[in-house]
């Protein structure tokens, strides 16, 4: 399957008010930022990827598959992360929350403690394993949702916000591992402009429209001459 | 989350909890319905906490247990006292005790995990009426990760009314339930962007 | 059975995250009240949920506070918990906090618009009434006490619960202006996205 | 009164772990910027300065009050921004929440509205007055939860990173009130080292310990470095 997200003539409402009107994109880069004030519709469009939201007029697929129909086998290749880990993390330890995500794929209990802890030292987290994970530091547990994400083993990853409340180390860690440590695709929605200068194309909405894809220098120039000229 | 398990090795501890709850259950119900003299009460009080002893749990324990359920022992002897006389009075609070602590026993040498999967090994048969015991007990594990993210909500809220010098008495629960709603919105979403539900 | 009769993702997220409050509220210990009344969170509760998330996912809630306590973990009011608590005298009540949360759910979320009335009324039966019809004779059976000596040394609660149900009222309307969509039926919150 | 803050020998501890080591200084600039790592003990300090976290060693005192024996006027003097909005707007409405931030000031009902109007009309948010808080836009928010500081008329406003969640547009406007729109003496811990670089003199604090307090350039570069160094 080609690695390509296509949105044709999309719209959303929020009951009455539109909120995403006539996107229309091709996407077949590796790294897409997504930038644009708040409340222009970037995580509206995030959420279409893996049919969080659902389009109220056009088409969205990924890899080939049509997200309102093809909806199970979207989420299985899409992984989401979410601005706000504690929402995300959904069992009392890391280890437990890991094995979650590995439930429903026909592996034994021993298999999935072992590639558990193996993910969990990868990145460094192995220490962690058993403790409350509402005790993790907040860097610690942005890193949990994108493993209990990446561990099953997505095409597309999807992130909202990914470095909002970190640090400059934790941010920059986040963001190097986002942008040179997996494999698979990447769109990921941010107001961190240093990360969404690491990308290969950059989109800018406004109130609901893309206003602009391309070269993530020029996209990003273009979004702060508008506050500038305010 | 603390539990009320405490761990050891003994006989009780290592029996599997199904037996135990349904030893548990025959006991009760036995201690419940039997005719007690003030004797006979007395000897199944007795007998619980040798139950205790075989745990490994020593009069320290009893004296925990006992106190903890001083106010229910208050307001049944009391009101038996007042209703009923001296005699049913001792009989029937020593015998309710006498199960309650049985109960303690229990819940002292098994996890709650173990406890847990009996839960949902219980619903297995349910599973034909649309009963996923699977949910079930995700719902369960999720209840005991959340509580801590809720507890913080609570802790902010009291935070926020500190600093912004104002009180808000039970009325602080209405900002708390409206963080904790908007919470369960973005859990729904994990949920279903993680592919569980 | 059909789709939407199955607890969903949004349903499961809900019923945690009560369970999750009246937990946590439970272990704060008592919210000091007007006139100098503490207040559990034990009835408390069961009205909340039941007039907030409506009847199915207020009992459930509840009944999963009710488990967890089964399993051992220590989160009634005072810490109890274990299954000594389904055993003794109050079990009754403990199973009528879950038809209570049902009913109150019923009640309140029975008309076609919000009214504080209504939901006065559902936190009286469903919060009083149910749990004591469910209370009542438990107690009195494991206590071997006759039924009318119970309820009449059961009407210690009495006050404070009517105290609840004020409580429990007024803040359910003001919830309700402050988060409305906490409200809404299932369907309306599923056209939502 | 003096509008100095002073810290002297301050120790905290969670438990048996120390989180801020032996701080003193004394800062008397109108804009004080407070940076380091996730961790590090910004927040910990900020929270002395009102009292919501107690110093386990040493004195703090703000504008020549004691913050631990005359808890009640400090209070009153120093107002706190948490990150936080859905945190810290406690009451159903905009025009409501404001209006619990005048109470118990001797004002009539009459007066306490008038006052929320124009406050509400000065920050651009009338239109808003009566709709539920919760539906109110990110942005809208953090003002607002900036606005009931404000009312009080504080002599100090603490923020802890009171832009993380806004985009371009937003940020600058907070940060153009915080560093311009405002009278009294202000607090800021963050991560927006632009922000940060606005402010009167910078606080940088690495593990529990302040590690330099200069000028905010100097003081941002010298951070930026650490982590370019790792
Ligand atoms: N379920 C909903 N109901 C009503 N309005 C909504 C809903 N979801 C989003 N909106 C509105 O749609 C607009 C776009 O929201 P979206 O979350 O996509 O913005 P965003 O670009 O991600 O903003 P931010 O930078 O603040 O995260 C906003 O005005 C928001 O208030
Ligand atoms: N109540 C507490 N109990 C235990 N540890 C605490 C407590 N409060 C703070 N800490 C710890 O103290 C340290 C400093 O915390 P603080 O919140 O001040 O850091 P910060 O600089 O504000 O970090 P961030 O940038 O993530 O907001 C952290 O390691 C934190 O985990
Ligand atoms: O914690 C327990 O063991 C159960 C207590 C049962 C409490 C009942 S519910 C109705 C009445 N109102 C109260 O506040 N308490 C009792
Ligand atoms: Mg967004
Ligand atoms: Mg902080």
């Amino acid at each position: 399957m080609p690695e390509v997200i296509e949105l044709a003539g999309v719209g959303v409402m929020a009951g009455e008010t539109p909120i995403l009107r006539d996107v229309s994109v091709r996407l077949d880069a590796r790294r897409i930022a997504v930038i644009g004030a708040n409340g222009s519709g970037k995580s509206t469009f995030a959420r279409l990827l893996n049919g969080l939201v659902a389009p109220s007029a056009g088409t969205v697929s990924v890899h080939g598959m049509d997200v309102a129909r093809q909806a199970r086998q979207v989420r299985e290749r899409v992984g989401f992360v979410f601005t706000n880990p504690d929402a995300q993390i959904l069992m009392p330890t890391p280890a437990e929350d890991l094995a979650l995500s590995l439930k429903g794929r026909g592996l034994s209990r021993g298999q999935i403690a072992e590639r558990v802890r193996t993910e969990l030292a990868r990145h460094g987290l192995a220490d962690h394993a058993d403790q409350p994970a509402y005790s993790l530091s907040g860097g610690q547990k942005q890193l949990l949702a994108l493993v209990a994400v990446l561990i099953r083993e997505p095409r597309l990853i999807v992130a909202d916000e990914p470095t909002t409340l970190l640090d400059l180390g934790n941010a920059r860690r986040m963001a190097d591992l986002l942008i040179d440590g997996i494999d698979a695709q990447a769109v990921i929605a941010t107001h961190d402009l240093e990360l969404a200068g690491r990308c290969d194309v950059a989109l800018r909405f406004e109130g609901g429209r893309l206003l602009e894809v391309g070269e993530p220098g020029a996209v990003i120039a273009h979004y702060r001459a508008e506050f500038a000229a305010r | 989350m603390i539990s009320l398990y405490r761990p050891g090795r003994s006989p009780l501890h290592r029996l599997p909890a199904e037996a135990k709850i349904v030893g548990m259950a025959v006991l009760a119900l036995a201690i419940s319905l039997w005719p007690h003299t003030p004797v006979t009460a007395t000897g199944t009080l007795l007998g619980v906490l040798v139950l205790f002893a075989l745990g490994g749990f020593g009069p320290r324990e009893w004296a925990r247990q006992l106190w903890a359920l001083r106010w229910l022992v208050v307001f049944m002897a009391g009101t038996q006292l007042l209703f009923l006389g001296t005699e049913p009075a001792l009989v029937n609070t020593v015998r309710v005790v006498s199960v309650v602590l049985l109960a303690g026993v229990l819940t002292l040498t098994t996890r709650s995990e173990e406890m847990l999967d009996v839960v949902e090994r219980a619903l297995r048969p349910l599973a034909r009426f649309g009963a996923d015991p699977w949910r079930v007990a995700f719902t369960l594990s999720l209840t005991i990760a959340l509580v801590p993210v809720i507890a913080d909500f609570g802790r902010r809220v009291r935070e926020a009314q500190r600093a912004r010098g104002v009180r808000l008495g039970v009325r602080a629960v209405v900002p708390m339930l409206v963080m904790s709603l908007r919470h369960a919105d973005d859990v729904a979403d994990a949920l279903s962007a993680r592919g569980i539900a | 059975m059909t789709d939407t009769d199955r607890f969903d993702g949004r349903d499961i997220a809900r019923i945690a995250v009560f369970a999750a409050l009246l937990i946590a509220l439970s272990i704060m210990g008592p919210i000091p009240g007007p006139v100098g009344v503490p207040i559990t969170a034990q009835t408390l509760g069961v009205m909340l949920a039941g007039a907030v998330l409506g009847w199915r996912n207020g009992a459930a809630a509840v009944l999963v506070v009710l488990v967890l306590a089964a399993i051992g973990l220590p989160i009634l009011s005072g810490g109890k918990g274990g299954l000594g608590v389904f055993v003794g005298p109050t079990a009754g009540y403990l199973i009528g906090w879950v038809a209570g949360a049902a009913v109150v759910g019923l009640i309140a979320h029975s008309g076609r618009r919000f009214a504080w009335w209504r939901v006065a009324v559902a936190n009286s039966i469903g919060g009083i009434l149910v749990v004591y019809a469910f209370g009542v004779p438990v107690q009195s059976l494991v206590m071997g006490l006759p039924l009318a000596e119970t309820l009449l040394s059961s009407t210690v609660f009495l006050v404070g619960d009517f105290l609840k149900v004020v409580v429990a009222t007024v803040l359910t309307v003001v919830i309700h202006r402050a988060y409305p969509v906490a409200f809404a039926p299932r369907r309306a919150l599923a056209a939502r996205d």
